[in-house]
């Protein structure tokens, strides 16, 4: 019931990515992939009823092996979010730009290429 | 001491170290930035021949990250740096129209970076990360002159970038989710032994579509190509080259190949897979070359006729002969010289005339000598004229195509080829050849850095016919091609690599074979 | 870029520097316990964007010059990179945690785990120094649509 | 425990739909950071604190940065009309992608029940069971992000160094130097 969830969260995204006809709004439905896939990732390294996989003194060696959840996709949507962030950042720079050039964020009225 | 990660530490190094360098004095940059990729091309040429695994951070295989050094990998490397350095030379003079120097030399290296990673590493993670490094760069240096279109091709570029990027992601979850590692070498072990119509094997191929999907929409595949006739004419004439010549075969080409052959292996577990790769190169030939037919733009019908020519390369290897993989790499390689070129020379006569439209030339040839000349050379090559590069890896692809018994993808190659080469004598004829006009009676010659990058990349196109004769074919194309068809050997290769006391890991030598 | 009024000034000097600890506590601890360079460089990086929103560009851009940010920027990640490199030295790969196999640290203990706190120190260096350029270059841009590049002010002073 | 992950996502779906459909730009970046907040609660409820903190820290400069570009600036509204034909499209793609997908899904493997418990070669095995011992980290996350897996890290900061250089490319005041090619 969890995983079509965020499948359906992500083509959410897809459908907004394409469309939509503002420049901010077509950032935000790509964030809004990038934050499920990220979902989904966590979602695959989770145990039911397992615990954050970091050691402290309550539960060490052979009691923490069989009840900590997965770190390794939490490593990697680490890096993702980090990636977004950057690719967000980047989008905003282009889009400020072209609203200073066009003076719109609507990309029916920027259209000077014909691809 | 292992070659191996300083091809990635030198361009990444360089590349933050540039944005410090400052803005009053550009030729410190133009130095740095050569020197980088000069040397680039030295350490690449040195690995040339080598199969080795480099466990980065000394941990094995299956629980680090390895680089892969194969047959494959140091063939992409080469050419990486050489249309590199070809590209900074023509660079040192051709950016003096445009502020920022030491940021567009920054980003230009984390570009190559970013390609070096994505071609060595060993992991799919890995690979995600490293592609997204060279499409961010990529993003940033189309729209690095801040005009209208370029900023317009950019954000184009950028959003259909980034949708690409979460289906490769969502790609490498799904493959941990069902075989609990992303080391690609185990993870092709895992799905050499799954049986057809298993859950696992339903999402290994759903996986694949998705990478075909997200890493054709990077290579410019027919259904996903409406952003690069856009992106790769904006850019500066460089990077036009670099996207064109390098990019789109590093993440795109590359990584898909990669992942088709050497992790899931369709060849053996789904050669429908291999089809649609080929329907989809023949689309791209098709329709590439009849949108470039029509263009009056130098920059754009050349952007047209790279997806056309990916389209040739990606129909080769999806025949999945071993010959249709050589023609396919072969042709990789030659379009990868052909192309930079032609942008290089298309650049250098926006440089001195201010134009790119065709109708507006007219004999620039008696004006300048060198960029004709070279430019007639990628003109004959990619239109596949006889003694030149192109024509014997067209060749060598329709061959594969009749081999094989595909008799209509190789009529389609065939009519491909014969469009390209009247869309070639059209540039020719337009833009060197004919009456000068007398608006360019003043034009002159481009200066000696461009004029020198451009002659090597026109030896380069020469000389690599030769590839083709049995010595360096042995060296070069044959272990390239044998990673490809030989995919299932990957990861035995990767996996029983012997550890020895400097980490150097080198295995059996794949081209022996 | 005027700042706000008197009472959320002050507040936000006071909060900033709050902030700016649990930033630092959340780095330096990112072996330990939940947290990191990177949670901990955006931490830092919030604390100065606080500044920004609150008390005006020009006072904190007075606190943290954006020269020196872009120069941070660089030498952050240029750290981790020679982090990297020294195990290829010291440690005799690329990335070997050289320190940990050398000299093990005490077990839960703050100076402990070799390279991974120094990385995460790099990491949060760079970070910070990156969001906050991207913070004081997005809010202090004057763009006026349409119009050409003498309008456009963004200002990178060198 | 399910269940509250069910009505999370339901409300983070909702979310991202009024944050694609509505005409009003702030309420589409305050949308956009309701569906962010919920996926860090989700992020806590799956045992994950360390995506929890970034993500929480992430999402409010995403919109602090969001909202200093667009809506600060007295741009609120959407303007334009709808493309109908464009919609209807993409809706049969989307709807098609679904069905894939569950197809794909049908079979996964049931949520709760990682890869260690199914796949005995997992490296996510010997991070667990060797992380501390072998990097000295506690937190094992930090030490697949650090240690066995820091060339990634080192790529994900390069990745954010790009993005920032080439930001601050694009937003240079100068981009063309004026200076002609010398005759």
């Amino acid at each position: 019931m969890v995983y079509p969830l965020c499948v359906l969260l992500f083509l959410v995204g897809l459908y907004g990515a394409m469309t939509q006809k503002n420049l901010i709004k077509i950032i935000i439905s790509v964030t809004i992939m990038e934050y499920a896939v990220n979902l989904l990732l966590i979602l695959i390294g989770y145990r039911a009823g397992g615990i954050a996989p970091i050691i402290d003194r309550t539960y060490e060696g052979a009691t923490f092996t069989p009840v900590s959840v997965d770190p390794f996709p939490q490593a990697m949507v680490l890096t993702a979010i980090v990636i977004s962030l950057g690719v967000l950042a980047l989008l905003i720079a282009i889009s400020l730009r072209l609203y200073h050039r066009y003076g719109t964020y609507d990309i029916t009225e920027i259209r000077r290429l014909r691809g | 001491m292992n070659l191996m990660p300083w091809l990635i530490a030198v361009p990444l190094g360089m590349g933050f170290i540039l944005p410090l360098m400052p803005k009053r004095s550009p030729r410190i940059s133009d130095l740095l930035a050569n020197l980088a990729t000069l040397l680039l091309v030295i350490l690449s040429v040195s690995l040339l021949g080598k199969t080795a695994v480099y466990r980065v951070g000394g941990w094995e295989a299956r629980v680090g990250i390895v680089l892969v050094l194969d047959g494959l990998s140091g063939f992409m490397v080469i050419i990486v740096a050489a249309i590199s350095f070809a590209a900074t030379l023509f660079s040192a003079r051709y950016m003096d129209r445009y502020t920022a120097r030491p940021k567009y030399y920054g980003l230009f290296l984390l570009m190559v970076a970013g390609m070096n990673g994505a071609i060595l590493t060993g992991d799919m993670f890995n690979l995600y990360v490293f592609l997204e490094i060279a499409a961010v760069a990529s993003y940033a240096l189309v729209a690095f002159g801040c005009e209208h279109e370029e900023l317009e091709a950019s954000f184009k570029y950028a959003i259909l970038g980034s949708v690409a990027s979460c289906f490769v992601l969502l790609g490498v979850a799904l493959l941990y989710a069902t075989f609990g590692t992303v080391n690609m070498a185990h993870l092709s072990e895992k799905i050499a032994v799954v049986a057809p119509g298993t859950p696992a094997y339903r999402v290994s191929m759903f996986t694949v579509m998705l990478f075909i999907a997200g890493l054709g929409m990077k290579a410019a595949l027919v259904p996903f190509h409406a952003w690069l006739p856009d992106a790769h004419p904006s850019a500066p004439a460089p990077i036009s080259a670099m996207l064109s010549g390098v990019l789109i075969k590093a993440i795109g080409v590359y990584a898909l190949v990669r992942v088709m052959f050497n992790v899931v292996n369709v060849a053996e577990v789904a050669p429908g897979m291999l089809y649609a790769l080929m329907v989809l190169g023949t689309l791209s030939m098709v329709v590439g070359v009849f949108l470039a037919v029509g263009q009056w733009d130098f920059k754009r019908l050349l952007a047209y006729h790279s997806i056309s020519q990916i389209g040739y390369v990606m129909l080769g290897i999806g025949l999945g002969t071993p010959l249709g993989i050589l023609g396919g790499l072969f042709h990789l390689a030659n379009h990868a010289a052909f192309k930079s070129l032609l942008f290089l020379t298309a650049g250098a006569t926006e440089y001195r005339t201010g134009t790119r439209r065709l109708e507006k030339m007219g004999g620039l040839g008696q004006k300048m000598p060198v960029t004709a000349g070279s430019s007639l050379v990628a003109s004959m090559s990619i239109a596949g004229v006889p003694p030149f590069n192109g024509f014997f890896s067209k060749l060598i692809i329709i061959l594969a195509c009749v081999e094989a018994g595909r008799y209509g993808f190789a009529a389609w190659a065939v009519i491909v080829s014969i469009m390209t080469l009247a869309s070639f004598m059209k540039v020719q004829k337009y833009a060197f050849f004919g009456r000068l006009k007398e608006q360019w009676v003043r034009v002159r010659e481009v200066p000696f850095v461009m004029q020198v990058s451009m002659v090597l990349l026109a030896i380069l196109c020469l000389g690599m016919s030769a590839l083709l004769l049995p010595g360096p074919k042995k060296a070069f194309l044959d272990p390239a091609a044998n990673v490809l068809s030989e995919g299932k050997d990957y990861s035995s290769t990767v996996l029983t690599a012997q550890t020895t006391g400097d980490q150097i890991v080198v295995s059996r030598d794949m081209g022996e074979k | 870029m005027k700042g706000m009024s008197i009472i959320v000034r002050t507040v936000c000097h006071w909060v900033s520097a709050f902030i700016f600890l649990y930033g630092l506590c959340i780095v330096v601890y990112g072996h330990l316990t939940p947290g990191g360079g990177f949670a901990g460089g955006v931490i830092l990086a919030c604390a100065f964007g606080l500044m920004v929103l609150a008390l005006g560009k020009e006072s904190a851009v007075r606190a943290f010059p954006v020269g020196s940010a872009s120069k941070l920027d660089s030498i952050g990640a240029l750290l981790f990179l020679i982090i990297a490199i020294l195990g290829l030295f010291a440690g005799g790969g690329f990335f070997v945690n050289f320190l940990q196999k050398q000299h093990p640290g005490e077990e839960m203990a703050l100076f402990n785990a070799g390279i991974i706190p120094l990385c995460n120190i790099a990491i949060a260096i760079k970070v910070c120094a990156s969001l906050f350029l991207a913070v004081v270059v997005f809010s202090v841009l004057r763009v006026v649509g349409g119009g050409s590049d003498d309008e456009f002010a963004s200002e990178e002073e060198e | 425990m399910s269940t509250l992950l069910v009505l999370l996502f339901v409300f983070m779906i909702i979310a991202a739909i009024v944050a694609i459909h509505t005409n009003d730009l702030l309420s589409a970046v305050i949308s956009l950071g309701a569906v962010g907040f919920g996926s860090s609660v989700a992020f806590l409820l799956l045992r994950a604190p360390d995506v929890a903190i970034t993500q929480i820290v992430v999402e409010v400069l995403c919109l602090v940065l969001l909202i200093r570009a667009t809506v600060w600036r007295g741009i609120r509204t959407v303007s334009g009309s709808r493309d109908t034909f464009g919609m209807a499209v993409s809706g049969v793609l989307v709807v098609i992608l679904l069905i894939f997908t569950i197809i794909a899904f049908e079979q996964f493997p049931t949520f709760g029940d990682p890869v260690m418990n199914r796949i005995a070669d997992a490296p996510a095995n010997d991070y667990i069971r060797n992380g501390l011992s072998e990097t000295g980290a506690a937190n094992l996350v930090g030490a697949v992000l650090l240690d066995f897996r820091a060339y990634d890290t080192l790529g994900e900061a390069t990745v954010l160094f790009t993005a920032i250089i080439g930001a601050l490319a694009l937003l240079r005041r100068k981009s063309r130097s004026g200076e002609q090619p010398k005759e």
